[in-house]
């Protein structure tokens, strides 16, 4: 049996109260896809941070190649061959693609054996060369801040690929991606492990997991509950694994319809309509616009959307004049919707500060009241209003988002891909939500990547190509991820 | 004819000091009476924005240059410039070493310094604590007032200088570190300043900590509300360099160099140290 | 990096600055017993008490995400004009119109940074030279009312109340007041919300413009108050007060704990920040530390509180 | 908000400084033919010179996302240990000497901000405090090298080659040295990455530390260079000298397009601020313009500049 490329054993590492993780050992071994999965907050992002050098672990070892290693910044752990896509983007806004995705280590022209400068030509070249294999062709002098983000997360998937590495981590790379560059990636993933290398995988979508890996360990609360190999596992097993429970199974009833919320007055090639009770899914390809609409509905395009709420016509050019309209926007970059740096608490009465505003100044109990019981409903983990959103897990930082606007009761959501990121028994939970959030007379506008989701979730689906309307389908008329796919183009 | 007016440059070490204000009111007010137009500068005790300030003096076109030089020798560049465009320059209270000065219209200031240590010793009879609040750290127009007073306190044997802080000349900071030196100097004698704000903040102070007559103050410039403090007791002395006159004085010798006239080195303007005894007769509406 | 703080570090974090005071006040307690002298306490009160009204407001702006170089100016503005209303009109209109010009000033700011969306830094440099140039013309370069001002308005400069001079009762009552707005007000906490993320509080739908917008009236109207309290503790107008004031105030709300990317601090706080300036200078000028060595004392224990705060607060 | 703006938008913002130079020439050189005399464009040359080798240095530091308050002193100390170090030994130890002291601040810079992890902003106001006191102590406070400086040096300071002054070429040599140390070595990217995103390049394998205080040894090499500049011409070393000069190149860089978040930033785009500030202050002079009404003039243009960029780039 050959040595492991990499080996975590015994790892143990606490977050003040929190125990992200005890007493894990996990290796992974060359030309294997070993994939990680466990609810939200079960410590993955946590274990390959220690992999990659971002934490120590307070007791353990990691081992590469057998050696024990002691990395104390990621450039160790890069110079160890430890490659990693995090689970947040962790691009340079201002920058090129093309330097971006050289970052580590840029390229030096050679003239007589000396350095003198960078070879800006061989970034270019092994940028586009990188990208193509994901089907993917910008320019690579683009800056990346002006990019769209799942096209971002194609530029992390693709900076990591460049490096040759004996152990690639990728952190729910998936998350915002559609079928096509999912696919793409993966068949990127299986000509590595022919090559040897380590792959190590992390996702909430259980059926990639069943398809790709070779082994999957299971976390549930930072212990391992679980390893089984390839064929051992499907996605029932796994769910029951990482909850504890048995898998929640869907049902599909149609709300009854009321009347329209809200309409768009222009005409356009993308315009909306969205009555009371309704779900509304918008499916697209990257770059297909979906963003785009829901961005016009909250006031943050440049062109402000001409509107009738509830009968009453509205300039939206403000996404204070949306809200104070009775729209919320769940944004489909995690960041844009958190303030990293302050409280859940904070986070969650962001968008209803003046709601709890009373003559003696703020309600603060009433506001703990629906802070805590949103947490509650909405599961969010760890159950700590006062703990800061960046040191929640990736899922349930999802969760403080939609949190915020039921704490603002608004009329309308606008969501943009919700529950990236939010493990199997959370996603049910969201889905709950919506469902019921639309049953008691809301509307939501739901674009996902995540065709799926949009089948269970959806009365109608509206495909956009290029910011156009390609097709509209009804539930009545049956609504499937395969029928999906082909409507928009993928 | 109208191309034949005569405009002089005026570079003032700072714009926003009593000193300076009056002696451009004064450069100003002779101009007019000769027809000339003047062209100002300022430069905040910054040298190398005095040089610059110069410089563009003189592509300006003046026909001279006064100037108040804030050191002696940093900005010497000024006077090359004026050299070589071969138009007269002449220093105005502060000095240069630059061979390229026309005239120096100046104060002794060290000797001013040495008259009010020896003033303040007499009268607290040789003996006692005292402070000093000395003008911003580094300008040399009040290192050499403090470096006089010091020398000629050296030379009483009772006299201790038990206090010393260099700063801004503002009434706030008279305030605050004469409150400082009354704290840790109950039974100081007498506070020396650099100028009549920070002198004016000090009496302040001392009026506060009930030592009104027991702890004198003295200032400089006497500035109308610094003569007025002299008169009601607060202030024990400031002295009168009439800056005004300064700045007659510069465009008069100008005029004179104009005319042909040979220049001496130097001019000495004279001060006046202003106490309770004569200071009714300097009261501004006297 | 951020993900390595945990709630309890934060917790002793939190009580730095108190600690810096607490250490450098022992510290001249020990070395002169003039230090804890009841004159000298009050006087470091008086000392104190325009820099912490000027620094409320400041922590207000950096709190906010923005940055306030222009006070120093809106404390020589509001001085002199209100030392000039007042010879004229009388008391109460001067102090109201010193208190405007510190709002015009804020305002300002505001429309310019958070409207027209111009960089902070270099928008409140341009008030800030700006601002002196016009109290230089307003006041051609002197002193204002030194032929004297209304004798209740110089009483207010110098006497006390209950035993403690007015000029302290000042920031005593702005601060509990504000803190409240701060805590207890939708405005207050939007203040911190947009401060820590903007375009999280854009998309949450604040009013993101004209909070940031009001946070440099809050400095301003503050710096108006600050100005007035100057003009009746110097007795008059001083067009050249207030210079490097900006840097003192900032630098004691950032001693205070807050962080200059905003989202961050606490007006209590910011009062020790002064505090600390405050005593830092009064020690020094107790123990007659020459005035070449002081400055190297007061930068080196800048850093050192700065620093001091970062040691305990990493493991 | 940051996802409104496209490339084009872009383009046109990065030429703001320059047309705003333009404009001010332009404007100047219709109210007075004296503007574009030889004499006085020489004069701007050379007025421009030390700031704009300060504003380099500043770039390194701006564009890494930091901030320095300390250069004003260290233009001090550099040229006064020059003075002092040339007097007894030679003109070319007086120069290292110079500049060594200019590398040195630098180096604590950036060890307190890089590895203490301390504020920027707290940790140069106390070097800029501290370095201050240190020069004032090793001068006693009086100008150095009164008796004369080697004539070679002072030569240095006035004289050209090649019909430009030697002061002109230094910052011209160096902009042409340092773009290309910025956009052609992995060093120079490696700031803009830090600058632009710390976690992000943190996780790339960038050593996040010492880049950023790599960037503060810049700043003090480049303003090391300045004080020496600034000797030469003043004929001494000058303790009070680089009061405020520390606002000024800030002012120059964000004028010059760089963003104070880091990031972003172009060598000689903040020459080209420099060049704004500096031709500023000479319009002003020559048309006479009262030195009160200057300081209005000067807040007003730096601001109408700063907003002329933001309107531009709006859509
Ligand atoms: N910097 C931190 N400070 C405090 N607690 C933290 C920090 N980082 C992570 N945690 C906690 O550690 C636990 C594990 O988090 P981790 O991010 O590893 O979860 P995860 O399995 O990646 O979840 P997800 O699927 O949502 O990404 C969580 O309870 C989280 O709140
Ligand atoms: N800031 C920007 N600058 C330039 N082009 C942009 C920007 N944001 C989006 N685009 C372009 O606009 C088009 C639509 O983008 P949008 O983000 O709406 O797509 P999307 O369907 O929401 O993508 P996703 O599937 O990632 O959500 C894309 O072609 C994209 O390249
Ligand atoms: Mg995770
Ligand atoms: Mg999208």
């Amino acid at each position: 049996m050959t040595e492991p490329a990499a080996r975590a054993s015994g790892i143990t590492k606490r977050f003040g109260a929190t125990a992200a993780l005890d007493d894990v050992s996990f290796d992974v071994m060359p030309g294997e896809i070993h994939a990680l999965v466990g609810e939200n907050g079960a410590g993955k992002s946590t274990l390959i941070r220690i992999l990659g050098g971002v934490h120590g672990p307070d007791r353990g070892e990691i081992y590469v190649d057998g050696q024990a290693c002691h990395f104390s910044s990621p450039r160790e752990a890069i110079a160890a061959g430890i490659a990693t896509i995090p689970q947040e983007l962790r691009l340079v806004p201002a920058l090129s693609i093309a330097e971006n995705m050289a970052l580590g280590d840029l390229p030096m022209r050679k003239r007589l054996g000396f350095a003198v400068g960078l070879d800006r030509a061989r970034m270019r070249r092994e940028a586009r060369e990188t990208l193509r294999v994901l089907d993917f062709a910008p320019d690579p002098d683009c800056p990346v801040r002006q990019l769209p983000f799942g096209e971002r997360q194609l530029v992390a998937i693709g900076k990591a690929l460049r490096r040759r590495c004996r152990v690639l981590i990728l952190d729910e790379p998936t998350a915002a991606l559609e079928s096509h560059e999912i696919k793409r990636l993966f068949g990127v993933l299986g000509r590595m492990r022919e090559q040897g290398v380590a792959i190590i995988y992390i996702s909430h979508r259980l059926d990639e997991i069943v398809s790709l890996a070779d082994r999957c360990t299971i976390l549930r609360d930072g212990r391992v509950v679980a390893v089984s190999r390839r064929g051992e596992f499907d996605v029932a097993a796994l769910v029951q694994a990482m909850t504890g429970r048995i898998g929640h199974d869907i049902h599909t009833e149609t709300p009854s319809l009321g009347d329209t919320l809200l309409e768009e007055t222009q005409s356009r090639e993308d315009g909306m309509r969205l009555r009371a009770g309704e779900v509304v899914g918008l499916a697209g390809l990257l770059g297909s616009g979906k963003g785009r609409v829901l961005r016009r509905l909250f006031g943050v395009e440049a062109e402000p959307a001409r509107v009738l709420i509830k009968g009453a016509p509205k300039r939206l050019s403000n996404p204070s004049h949306a809200v104070a309209a009775g729209i919320g926007m769940v944004p489909g970059e995690r960041g844009l919707g958190l303030i990293m740096n302050q409280s859940v608490r904070d986070n969650i009465l962001l968008a209803s500060l003046d709601r709890f505003a009373s003559r003696k100044g703020f309600d603060r109990s009433a506001a703990d009241r629906t802070v805590t019981t949103l947490m509650e409903l909405l599961d969010i983990r760890p159950r700590r209003a006062e703990l800061k959103v960046s040191a929640l897990s990736g899922g349930n930082q999802q969760k403080v988002i939609l949190a915020k606007w039921l704490a603002r009761e608004v009329d309308i959501l606008l969501l943009d891909d919700p529950t990236q990121g939010v493990d199997v028994a959370a996603k049910a939970q969201i889905h709950a939500l919506v469902r019921d959030f639309a049953k008691r007379g809301g509307g939501v506008l739901l674009g996902s990547s995540d065709l799926g989701e949009l089948a269970r979730l959806c009365g109608t689906v509206v495909a956009l190509h290029r910011g156009r309307i390609c097709a509209r389908m009804e539930r009545t008329d049956g609504l499937s991820e395969q029928k999906l796919l082909r409507a928009i183009g993928g | 004819a109208q191309s034949e007016k005569i405009t002089i440059g005026v570079a003032l070490a700072q714009d926003d000091n009593p000193l300076y204000i009056l002696m451009l009111k004064g450069i100003r007010a002779r101009a007019q009476e000769l027809g000339w137009e003047v062209a100002t500068v300022s430069s905040n005790e910054d040298k190398l924005k005095q040089i610059n300030g110069v410089q563009d003096l003189i592509a300006r076109g003046v026909k001279a240059v006064l100037i108040s030089p804030i050191d002696a020798v940093g900005v010497n560049a000024a006077y090359d410039a004026a050299a070589q465009a071969k138009i007269p320059i002449i220093s105005l209270a502060r000095g240069s070493s630059s061979p390229n000065q026309t005239l120096h219209v100046g104060i002794n200031e060290k000797q001013i310094g040495r008259e009010i240590a020896e003033w303040t010793a007499k009268q607290i009879g040789g003996q006692g604590k005292v402070a000093m609040l000395v003008g911003p750290s580094g300008a040399p127009a009040f290192r050499n007032l403090a470096e006089g007073y010091t020398e000629a306190m050296a030379k009483f044997p009772g006299i201790a200088i038990v206090f010393r802080t260099e700063g801004p000349l503002s009434r706030e900071r008279g305030v605050k570190h004469a409150e400082d030196a009354l704290v840790a100097n109950p039974d100081l004698k007498a506070i020396y300043t650099s100028n009549d704000d920070i002198a004016l903040g000090a009496v302040q102070a001392v009026v506060a900590a009930n030592r009104k007559g027991q702890t004198l103050v003295t200032g400089m410039n006497g500035v109308p509300p610094a003569l007025r403090a002299v008169k009601d007791g607060g202030l024990a002395l400031t002295v009168e360099l009439n800056p005004l006159t300064w700045g007659r004085i510069g465009v008069d010798k100008l005029s004179d160099f104009f005319k042909g006239e040979k220049l001496e080195n130097q001019v000495f303007i004279p001060h006046v140290l202003i106490d309770r005894a004569n200071v009714d007769a300097k009261m501004p509406n006297n | 990096m951020s993900w390595k703080q945990t709630a309890a570090q934060l917790h002793v974090r939190g009580l730095t600055p108190l600690l810096t005071l607490l250490v450098l006040c022992a510290f001249t307690a020990l070395a002169t017993d003039r230090f804890l002298s009841p004159l000298n306490l009050t006087n470091i009160l008086v000392q104190s008490s325009i820099m912490a009204v000027i620094a409320l407001g400041m922590t207000f702006v950096i709190i906010g995400g923005g940055f306030d170089l222009s006070v120093g100016s809106t404390v020589a503005l509001s001085g002199c004009i209100a030392a000039l209303v007042m010879v004229k009109a009388g008391l109460v209109l001067g102090i109201v119109a010193g208190i405007a010009a510190g709002v015009l000033v804020g305002l300002l700011n505001g429309v310019v940074i958070a409207l027209l969306g111009v960089n902070p830094f270099i928008t409140t440099l341009g008030t800030m030279v700006l601002v002196r140039g016009v109290v230089f013309l307003i006041t051609a370069g002197a002193p204002v009312g030194d032929e004297g001002l209304p004798s209740s308005f110089v009483a207010f400069g110098s006497e006390r109340f209950l035993g403690i001079h007015y000029l302290v009762w000042v920031p005593a009552v702005l601060l509990v007041l504000l803190s409240w707005v701060m805590h207890n007000t939708p405005h207050g906490r939007r203040i911190y919300a947009v401060g820590g993320g903007r375009d999280a509080s854009y998309l949450s739908g604040i009013p993101v413009q004209r909070v940031i917008a009001s946070t440099y009236v809050w400095c301003g109207t503050l710096a108006g108050i600050a100005g007035v309290m100057l003009a009746a503790r110097l007795q008059s107008g001083q067009p050249t007060a207030g210079e490097f004031y900006e840097l003192t105030a900032i630098a004691a709300v950032v001693l205070g704990g807050a962080a200059l990317h905003g989202g961050e601090g606490t007006l209590y706080k910011s009062v020790i920040g002064v505090f600390i300036m405050v005593v830092l200078g009064n020690s020094l000028n107790l123990l007659n530390v020459d005035s070449y060595w002081q400055r190297v004392a007061v930068g080196a224990v800048i850093i050192a509180a700065a620093a001091a705060d970062r040691l305990r607060w990493r493991r």
